[in-house]
């Protein structure tokens, strides 16, 4: 099991903030590809990959890291700090 | 402890007092203040971030360029949840003997965090709330580190 | 005031909380602060400058960053007289609506200070009193603006 | 008459930080040469031209700068501010 998160405008559009997640995906792009199967909501957040940012465990990584062994996967626009 | 990430307002004043206490001894020190602009009618920043990862990234941050200019200190304060006009956002405060590598870590730093620590700034204004687009320089500045 | 040329010390923190309310609503504030250091030996400091042309080179500077930059404020503070290891010398700060513009100013005015601010540094140490050499590396700093 | 200031190692090596000196020298380098013609003390501390700076009423010059109408020229050192 996974935790996923959301942040900022992908949160807003998907609804939730987080959660667990079954899934059997070997790596991210398979999971953002199980999650928009889903519903709509999440088919619209993920409709431009190239529009967000993925940390695995939290350390920034690409859309193909793989998920063995992952405890937690985020899904984020851009950063905008400082 | 160099990474604060926190909810409440500070004082920009005490933390390079409280900073320049740690840094004794030491010939160089560069502050970055940054501030909510009241400009294009901003009322207000609400700041979204990743509670763990923030403080992980920072701590990253803060030890490539601790190592990379000979750092003897350097300190972050960010916050997060909703900020009005004119209050302080964010702080980076380093310390080494030459002022060369004093600006150059403060510059670093800011523009890691600018674009590779996880927040999210929401500005709200006469014409709503909007997630504030990264920005194409910010992303370019980070090709000459 | 953007110009202050005293013998008495000065604490940073309040220099930079008096700079920043002044500065309100501005979104980059940069500080410098240059200390003391007590290494080789070093045990106390002393500091002659030229009156009045000391303010007026200075304030000649800043003019000069304020328009190049855009600066929406700055400020420097120099000391003079003795000073012992570990004490604030000067400091700069200046305010921009974006960080790179502030950065650079507070860089720019920290070149020219260094080398064409009447200020002469003597140390004392282990070994006597010495004047403090000018450095071929302040001189060619000089040329990136 | 112009008055002349002294600053860091030039101002110990003549003795005195500043004075009222009676000239018609026409130029910097001219004042230069008839304080050098006084005394050795004067005469050290302008040996090495190159070493100094100068000002005239408060700001920075070289040494061909004219005397006409100056009230104040100040030598030094190069400057280690900051």
């Amino acid at each position: 099991m996974i935790t996923v998160l959301y942040f900022a405008w992908v949160r807003e559009r998907i609804g939730l903030p987080r959660e667990d997640v079954e899934t059997s995906a070997v790596t991210v792009a398979d999971l953002v590809a199980e999650l928009s199967a889903r519903e709509d909501r999440y088919a619209v957040a993920f409709s431009d990959i190239a529009a967000l940012r993925v940390a695995v465990d939290q350390s920034l990584t690409t859309f193909d890291a793989p998920l063995a062994g992952v405890r937690e996967v985020a899904f984020f626009p851009p950063m905008t700090g400082g | 402890m160099p990474v604060v990430v926190q909810q409440a307002a500070f004082d920009p004043g005490q933390v390079v007092s409280d900073f320049m206490a740690t840094a004794s001894g030491v010939g160089a020190i560069v502050t970055f203040c940054g501030v909510v602009r009241g400009d294009a009618g901003l009322t207000a920043m609400d700041i979204e971030h990743y509670p763990g990862m923030t403080e992980r990234a920072i701590a990253a941050m803060i030890e490539k360029a601790t190592r990379r200019w000979n750092l003897t200190g350097a300190h972050v304060i960010h916050r997060y949840g909703r900020l009005e006009v004119g209050e302080p956002i964010m702080m980076v405060a380093t310390a080494s003997t030459h002022r060369a590598a004093a600006f150059e870590a403060a510059e670093f730093l800011m523009d890691y965090l600018k674009s590779r620590a996880p927040f999210w700034k929401k500005e709200t204004g006469s014409d709503g709330e909007s997630w504030v687009a990264a920005k194409d320089d910010d992303e370019a500045a980070l090709n000459r580190w």
